[in-house]
């Protein structure tokens, strides 16, 4: 299991609620903040995210800086917005990534027999026994680390799991009562197979990659805080954070903003991704 | 990531390359105290040196241990017992016998449990440690070492000529894995037992450097029963004669060293004779630089090195906290530029480049007073150190000028020069595991001022073998790489045109890629004469060469700092490569 | 019927741990041809790395005594051959005993693992019984409390819990210490975060539990809401969440890696990170092997708690990936 | 030791309930009540039945006597009192005290209702851990006394299991042995045999009975009069949260007073003739002439060369057996042969298990048999490939028990019918046919009797009756000459269950449908069949036409079927 399963088994247990809760509407515009602050960051933060003052360095959240500023007294609001887009960028291509895989081997298994389908299971078994970083290092240590590999380190680490959902579901959705009513309508396997077997395993996705990339910014986040990520000067939060935990004592702030907005986002995502879950569920 | 800081000290594959010149005399060095030497500093944010009292130095050819002041910075009568816990920064060393590889971070460890044959003094004068006296014939190929009386190895075994003879074999066999003392033993071709307390060193060409190789760690005497032990086992506890031995190493985690209550072989500039004070020492590895300061501040150690500036900063407002400033020898840290192709085959692009970049700006704000800015290629505590300030004025203005001369006059959409349609760009690999976070800010800066004149500096951080992989293909315009060795022959390392091509293995030294035959010859009869004076003036030479055509951008002494909590005292670092030492040190609980 | 009665059979573990060789196996495999692809020269990584003094012989007296002048296929035998009978090869940079280096290593991490997992299931507990049967108010306090503790990144929760109590309050120490107060913040940060997951799953089948008839007739019997909830709706609750068991393991051993290094704990987190750094391949293959074996092992242990939990479980999901 | 019967405490007539003016309301205060004014008595050793549809409020009447209506609710009344004192107002503590010594309760679904977890020895002991001070061996020793006379032979053998190994019967005896442990004066049964086989049903009925005979004021909550007429002396009809009639059962039956209360009687399938409407003309749609259905598919062409009307199914010798995952062997049907003769409805009935199931999707062709063969309408059925049989599907229609679940939950009503019209090869899609389709998607909706404001919705936003009927449309789509239905109405209450039936009647004759018509409701299977055949363990053990199945049954399963199936008395 993963944590996604985790996050999918979970909304699939929730009950409808049709009013929006504080924590989605929050949600709703804290991405609204961030997709803005992705496509267009001068709106939300006109300065220059890489402007150095160094007479200005290390300085405490004040009406000028509202994050403070960091070592080499760059604004880090500034920087925090303008690293919205990278760390999305991280996310979303990652999540991509893990995705697109889980659906080929997920597909694969589930649509190409009882043989291929164990060998599949097989391969995501052993898949699974490098829990989550390791699989990412592995890789890491085979590629060489940069932001590149970082993305692909995570994508291919979540794959496993989104292959084991989307076989679930194809398996679910295969076996299901509709599935039999199309067989009994006398529809071919291949109508059966793209009219309704495939919608309905991969509508699904959306919800999943919703919540996926959440966990893929932390995941990503962690590899560049390990200085296998993001390089210099780029505003990447993870990279801003690892670079701010050196002065933890003296300025707090450098590690903290950008900690927080790789929460704040995926807190965001996760608590999206139920909501639109939910939502499709109750259409 | 935690590694703040692994300095690899890497060795050169080119130290064989020397000018042949016989030298005559046996001069040994004496040089004035222009720079401060490792010294205490107790809440104040400057480096001061506080009660050096300098020992007696000894010259010529007999020379007698003496007792030198030390830098013991409590007024109280010290302490016996307590343990010391040490957290260091550095990697954790994969063996503790020095002999075997040689880094920094095996030195900081193998200092409190092995000697040299000599050592430095607070002004970089070589002074007698377990060799009480030495002799060159004048043909310089010659050495002989008298040792001190009545030193035993804590196994036990004395310390004799045959028992030095068996560490030089040591460090020679190729199955020993030395990488450091094997350079620094490059022209030593032969060992004798003149008597049991004096040994004879032959060398095939003169070693004016040689006195300074045997003061470092890495060539420390060990018991010779000890070194026929299985590699593995002297890794796991190597046999010295030094203050503290070491009882256990738990990987990852701790080494715990006892006293050594029979010890008799203090330096001449130790503080005090007999045992250390210290019951022990546990010696830590907490990568983490953020960890470590907690720890200090928690009182859960005493001793952290790799200090970043802001802690530094803050334990000098602190009055729980000693900020202990010991610079290594050897280079200064400085950002090479790639001679060997372009953009910085041109002269005029190399200075254009130092000139577009505000270091100075950088390291006050960045370092917050804890490192000074360095205009010279060698660190402050080398006495022979050239210091060319006039160089290395910013002056964006100049650069410009300079840029538009050679060629690079055309700006693109995004602000960078180009020549035929080429941007100027600066390809800058980091070593995440050898320059600390500040300097890798530093890096950043440079790469936000050097953008406005025009320059595109792509900072790449890289891993240890990801750096050397970039370094070796030949695929960087700009690097920085820490090089620390007693003395100026350094610059032979680092500067000699032999040191251009990789070795099989891949490495070199000259990253500058400086191919200037003039500047090996100075290089080459520097190493070759015992003449300090002409010496001196060769080095100053050469120098100059370097530093006035722009190869590299000096930016400061290699940073070693070390912060004690307020219980320790009498600590200090040795002159020879700043590594700290405890026998003095006490604790007031 | 009758099958509820041997609910967890022999054939059932020995298929499970014939699974497991397999597992093993192909972990072996693909580390062993994944590190085939590492750029440079393995021999040149044990003497030390591109950085160091090699002579043309060295290397070639490495390369006979690591075997590395043999054709690939008769190293992948011979690593099998090894790995079979326990030995992991001797790391390149540590100069020691790869199994000898895990064997120290493991003692810490496991530890740590299995007191974060203890800790989590306690947070989880705790916060999934006190937000439900408390109103809408409470339950959105616990989910959106839930969300957020799952998405703390170990790193950044690590430092704001030295920052907080180690630097302000100076109450516990930032790094391991030989008595358990260091334990305490490096559990902290990997439990929080697993709490949350934890917590998710708990409370939903804990809402579900108590929404179920079987909980009206506990009740209609005069049960009081407290043995509601100790005796029937947390077993319920405690179901997925000790099938997630094994997987959770899995992600504390990945914290670890974040966790040991920050706090400066002797573990395999930390063996593996410098490994990788330093391109140790025998080390990285020698964790991944025992992680996997451990991660199997207790994805294994949960399948058969899960299966004595519940005798509902019929037929358990197969596969080691639990 | 068995049930003892009760001390006469009080006079006979003593009520042991007592319930006035009950007004139970959810949500905000001020808003429709679920319950209003609800009054009624029931005294000691008497069993009042309230029954009616879902929806009604009989369940929140039963849990407010037991103070479990939920945290949401309001619960107020006049007077609300056991065996004479007042729970009105009572704290949760004293609550507490009463559930399970004062009043028990046992509910619908045995599996869902004994935790699945805890073994059943556990469960029942529970209320005397709560309510005395016997130690865990006299428990034990009370548990199987109460099991035993739940009427669960070899107690001990069954006391350490837990509910999801027992049988539906085991089960639903386990569930009213721990109700009555203490041998509360009243007893809520809320729906105590829905979903139970009827022969179960008829010894659960029976257990009650028993239970009410010694003593105890039984509050019976059922959907089905003709269940509860067995055991009720008295009959609570409730239709949106009031009690329209009372009275004795007796009275209920011949003489039904309250509209609802008559449509509730007509609604009741057995022993009503077949043909014979169950529900109101309006309630199963609109009147009008049927809309014409002419055109045939080509394929019934084909038959018509055979010698003699050929049956639309026929089924020869079916055999299929399952293996288990650990290899063992459930053989689900055996031999089985049977004939539907076209325009007629066979019946097939059996209790779970009785391989009805596996029948139906033998039938359906969506399993193959492993022995005999299914033939359609004369011509091979399940001997073709899937491929061969595709173009011959719509000849067969199906309706389904769990409808929901056969409906694409992705797809709306107008989509899920367009795709049915439009059938296996559509000549074009789906959305560029929009008028024919969309007219012949009307007709299909008006034949079923729903509204077209329903063509946007999604089944999952229909009730259960509007979603059969939109399944029968489905079903109907391709014009078929046979419909398979398997448990179409079990999951329906008798109200609305009494409209699809009538529904599937009039379209039968309508459009000459043969029907299989797959129940485990022996009255349903009366109804509707005009021929029956009765399966058990996967063997049809009599076949014959519905009177004679029903008036003279051969075998001695079907005379015990019969003999338990629930009659209006």
């Amino acid at each position: 299991m993963s944590e996604l399963e985790i996050q999918a088994t979970v909304s699939a247990r929730r009950p409808p609620r049709s009013r929006p809760t504080a924590v989605e509407m929050g949600s709703a515009v804290l991405a609204v903040l961030l997709v803005t602050a992705a496509i267009a960051p001068r709106l939300l933060a006109p300065g220059d995210p890489l402007a150095i003052d160094p007479t200005a360095a290390f300085g405490s959240p004040s009406l000028a800086h509202w994050f403070g500023t960091d070592e080499s007294g760059r604004d880090i609001y500034t920087r925090v917005v303008d690293g919205a887009r990278d760390s999305l960028l991280i996310g979303l291509a990652a999540t991509v990534i893990g995705l697109g895989l889980g659906v080929v081997l997920g597909t694969i298994a589930g649509t190409l027999g009882a043989r291929v389908d164990f060998t599949v299971n097989r391969f995501l078994e052993v898949l699974f026994a490098f829990p989550g970083l390791l699989l990412a290092l592995l890789f890491i240590l085979v590629i060489g680390p940069g932001p590149g590999t970082a993305i692909v380190a995570v994508g291919l680490s979540t794959a496993p799991g989104y292959a084991r959902i989307i076989r679930a579901q194809l398996l679910r959705v295969r076996s299901s009562a509709f599935v039999e009513a199309a067989t009994v309508q006398g529809l071919s396997r291949g109508r059966i197979l793209t009219r309704h077997i495939l919608p309905n395993t991969l509508a699904p996705l959306v919800v999943l990659g919703t919540l996926g990339v959440g966990q893929a910014i932390v995941w990503a986040a962690a590899l560049s805080y390990l200085g296998l990520g993001a390089q210099p000067p780029a505003a990447e939060w993870g990279a801003m954070l690892s670079a701010g935990r050196t002065y933890i004592t003296s300025a707090w702030w450098m590690s903290f903003f950008p900690g927080l907005f790789i929460v704040l986002t995926a807190v965001c995502a996760t608590s999206l991704g139920r909501s639109v879950e939910r939502r499709m569920r109750h259409a | 990531m935690g590694l703040d800081v692994i300095d690899y000290w890497i060795a050169s594959n080119n130290a064989t390359a020397a000018v042949p010149e016989p030298s005559t005399g046996e001069t040994f060095l004496k040089r004035d105290n222009r720079m401060p030497r490792p010294g205490i500093v107790r809440s104040t944010p400057r480096p001061l040196t506080v009660a050096l009292a300098a020992g007696a130095v000894a010259l010529g050819l007999a020379l007698t241990g003496c007792t030198a002041g030390s830098s013991v910075t409590g007024n109280d009568t010290p302490q016996k017992g307590g343990t010391l816990t040490y957290a260091s920064g550095d990697a954790e060393p994969t063996c503790l016998d020095p002999h075997v590889g040689g880094n920094y971070p095996q030195a900081l460890v193998s200092s409190q449990f092995l000697e040299s044959l000599v050592s430095l003094d607070s002004d970089g004068t070589v002074i007698p440690w377990l060799a009480d006296s030495w002799t060159v014939s004048d043909d310089g190929l010659t050495w002989e070492f008298t040792l001190r009386d009545g030193v035993s190895f804590t196994d036990g075994t004395p310390l004799d000529a045959a028992a030095v003879q068996a560490n030089i074999a040591h460090l020679q066999d190729p199955a020993t894995g030395s990488s450091t003392g094997y350079l620094a033993l490059a022209k030593v071709t032969g060992t004798e037992a003149v008597s049991d307390s004096v040994v004879r060193l032959t060398l095939s060409q003169p070693d004016s450097a040689l006195l300074e190789s045997l003061s470092q760690p890495w060539l420390a005497i060990e018991s010779a029963t000890a070194l026929e032990r299985s590699q593995d086992e002297n890794c796991a506890a190597p046999v010295g004669t030094g203050p503290f031995v070491v009882e256990s190493w738990a990987k990852q985690n701790a080494i715990t060293l006892v006293r050594n209550d029979d010890y008799t072989s203090p330096p001449a500039d130790a503080a005090h004779e007999g045992a250390a004070y210290l019951e022990s020492i546990t010696w830590r590895f907490i990568p983490d630089s953020a960890s470590r300061y907690a720890a200090l501040q928690a009182g859960e150690v005493d001793v952290i090195d790799n200090a970043q500036p802001d802690t530094i900063a803050q334990a000098s407002s602190s009055d729980s906290i000693v900020h202990l400033d010991a610079p290594r020898p050897g280079a200064s840290n400085r950002i090479e530029l790639n001679s060997g192709k372009a953009p910085f085959d041109d002269v005029a692009v190399r200075e254009a480049f130092i000139r577009s970049t505000d270091v100075d700006a950088a390291v006050s704000s960045l370092f917050q007073g804890s490192a000074e800015r360095s205009y010279s290629a060698l660190s402050s505590v080398e006495p022979l150190g050239v210091s060319r300030p006039d160089l290395f004025e910013y002056d964006p203005d100049a650069a410009a000028d300079l840029l538009d001369a050679a060629g690079w006059a055309e700006k693109d959409s995004e602000g960078y020069r180009t020549k035929d349609g080429v941007r100027l760009t600066v390809v800058f690999p980091v070593s995440t595991n050898q320059s600390i976070p500040a300097e890798q800010s530093l890096f950043e800066q440079i790469q936000a001022t050097a953008k406005e004149t025009g320059f595109d500096v792509q900072l790449t951080k890289l891993d240890l073998s990801s750096w050397y992989t970039a370094l070796g293909s030949n695929a960087y315009d700009a690097v920085s790489a820490p090089y620390t060795k007693v003395g100026p022959d350094v610059l032979r390392i680092l500067f000699d045109s032999s040191a251009i091509q990789p070795a099989p293995s891949g490495y070199f030294a000259n990253h500058a890629q400086v191919n200037d035959p003039e500047l090996d010859s100075l290089l080459a009869q520097a190493n070759a004469t015992n003449d300090a004076d002409t010496r001196a003036a060769l080095y100053a030479d050469a120098q100059d060469i370097v530093l006035e055509g722009y190869y590299i951008l000096p930016l400061y002494d290699q940073q070693n700092h070390f912060l004690l909590g307020s219980a320790v005292q009498g600590a200090r670092a040795l002159p020879t490569v700043s590594t700290p030492a405890f026998y003095d040190a006490w604790l007031k609980r | 019927m009758a099958e509820a009665l041997t609910r967890v059979p022999l054939r059932f573990v020995a298929r499970r741990l014939g699974g497991a060789v397999f597992v093993l196996w192909a972990v072996a495999t693909l580390t062993f041809f994944a590190v085939r692809l590492i750029p440079g020269d393995p021999a040149e990584a044990i003497l030390g790395g591109p950085g160091s003094q090699t002579s043309p012989e060295a290397l070639a007296a490495v390369r006979a005594e690591y075997g590395l002048d043999q054709p690939v296929f008769v190293q992948y035998l011979s690593q099998l051959g090894r790995l079979a009978t326990g030995d992991l090869g001797r790391s390149y940079a540590l100069n020691m005993d790869v199994g000898a280096l895990v064997l120290s290593q493991l003692g810490g991490t496991l530890l740590l693992a299995v007191l974060s997992l203890a800790v989590a299931w306690l947070f989880a507990l705790l916060l999934a019984t006190w937000s439900t049967g408390r109103g809408r108010l409470a339950r959105q306090i616990g989910s959106g409390l839930e969300i957020i503790a799952a998405a703390l990144p170990h790193f950044w929760l690590a430092t704001t819990l030295i920052v907080v109590f180690s630097v302000w309050w100076g109450v516990l120490p930032p790094i391991s210490t030989a008595d358990a107060r260091g334990l305490v913040l490096p559990v902290l940060t990997l439990a929080i975060p697993l709490a949350g997951f934890l917590g998710q799953v708990m409370r939903e089948s804990l809402v579900a539990a108590l929404e179920s008839p079987f909980v009206l007739s506990a009740r209609a019997r005069g049960e009081s809401e407290r043995g509601v909830l100790w005796r029937h709706a947390l077993r319920h609750a405690a179901l997925p969440a000790i099938s997630l068991s094994g997987w959770a393991f899995g992600s504390l051993i990945s914290g670890a890696v974040i966790v040991e290094t920050i706090f400066a704990r002797p573990g395999l987190g930390r063996s593996l990170l410098n490994a990788v750094t330093v391109r140790d391949v025998p080390v990285v293959i020698g964790v991944v092997m025992v992680v996997a074996l451990v991660y199997i092992l207790m994805t294994i242990l949960t399948d058969v708690a899960s299966r004595l939990a519940d005798p509902r479980t019929a037929s358990i999901r197969t596969g080691a990936g639990g | 030791m068995t049930i003892s019967d009760r001390p006469a405490s009080g006079s006979p007539n003593a009520s042991a309930l007592r319930v006035r003016n009950l007004r139970v309301g959810f949500g905000h205060p001020g808003g429709d009540d679920a319950v209003s004014g609800v009054s009624f008595d029931v005294a000691t050793g008497e069993c009042l039945a309230i029954v009616g549809e879902s929806g009604s409020g009989k369940s929140v009447t039963a849990r407010s006597i037991l103070g479990l209506a939920g945290s949401t609710a309001r619960v107020r009344a006049d007077e609300l009192s056991l065996a004479g004192e007042s729970v009105l107002g009572l704290s949760e503590p004293a609550w507490r005290r009463r559930r399970g010594r004062d009043v028990g309760l046992v509910l619908q679904d045995a599996l869902a209702s004994l935790d699945p977890l805890r073994p059943i020895v556990r469960e029942i002991g529970d209320s005397l851990r709560l309510h005395t001070d016997l130690d865990p061996a006299e428990r034990t020793r009370r548990v199987l006394e109460v099991l035993e006379a739940a009427g669960l032979p070899d107690p001990q053998l069954y006391a350490g299991r837990r509910s999801g190994e027992l049988s539906g019967g085991q089960r639903q005896r386990a569930l009213i042995a721990a109700a009555l442990a203490l041998d509360p004066p009243v007893l809520v049964a809320d729906e105590p045999t829905t979903a139970l086989d009827v022969t179960v049903q008829a010894q659960v009925l029976g257990l009650l009975e028993r239970v009410r005979a010694r003593g105890t004021a039984i509050v019976l909550i059922s959907h089905d009069l003709a269940v509860v007429s067995r055991i009720a002396d008295r009959i609570a009809v409730m239709h949106d949260g009031r009690i329209v009639e009372t009275g004795t059962t007796n009275k209920v039956l011949t003489d039904p007073r309250h509209p609802e209360t008559r449509r509730m009687l007509a609604a009741v399938p057995v022993d009503k003739p077949r043909f014979t409407r169950l529900a109101p003309a309006t309630a199963v749609r609109d009147a009008g002439p049927p809309p014409r259905m002419t055109e045939r598919p080509a394929a019934a062409a084909v038959t018509a060369a055979a010698p003699g009307p050929p049956a639309a199914i026929e089924a020869i010798g079916l055999a299929k057996t399952f293996r288990g995952p650990h290899g063992s062997a459930h053989q689900a049907v055996h031999e089985v042969s049977f004939r539907l003769a076209r325009g007629s409805t066979l019946g097939i009935v059996g209790e779970s298990g009785s391989g009805k199931t596996t029948t139906a999707r033998l039938v359906l062709a969506l399993t193959a048999p492993d022995a005999g063969e299914v033939r359609l309408l004369g011509e091979p059925w399940s001997a073709l490939t899937e491929k061969d049989r595709r173009a011959r599907r719509p000849l067969v229609g199906a309706i389904y028990q769990d409808v929901l679940a056969s409906f694409d939950p992705r797809l709306s009503v107008r989509e899920i019918l367009q795709q049915a019209v439009a059938g296996p090869t559509p000549a074009r899609p789906a959305r560029t046919g929009s008028r024919g389709g969309a007219a012949a998607v009307a007709a299909l909706l008006e034949n079923v009797g729903l509204p077209s404001a329903l063509l946007e919705r999604r089944p999952a936003e229909l009730s259960g009756g509007q979603r059969q009927r939109v399944g029968i449309a489905r079903a109907l789509a391709s014009r078929p000459q046979v419909l398979i239905c398997d448990e179409p109405v079990s999951a329906l209450d008798v109200s609305v269950q009494a409209q699809v039936l009538d529904l599937l009647d009039e379209l039968q004759r309508e459009l000459d449908l043969s029907l299989l018509f797959i129940s485990h409701d022996l009255g349903v299977i009366q109804h509707v069949s005009d021929e029956v055949a009765v399966m058990h363990d996967g063997r049809i053990v009599e076949t014959g036409t519905a009177t004679e199945v029903f008036t003279a049954p051969a075998h001695p399963y079907t005379r015990a079927l019969l003999a338990s199936v629930p009659r209006l008395v």
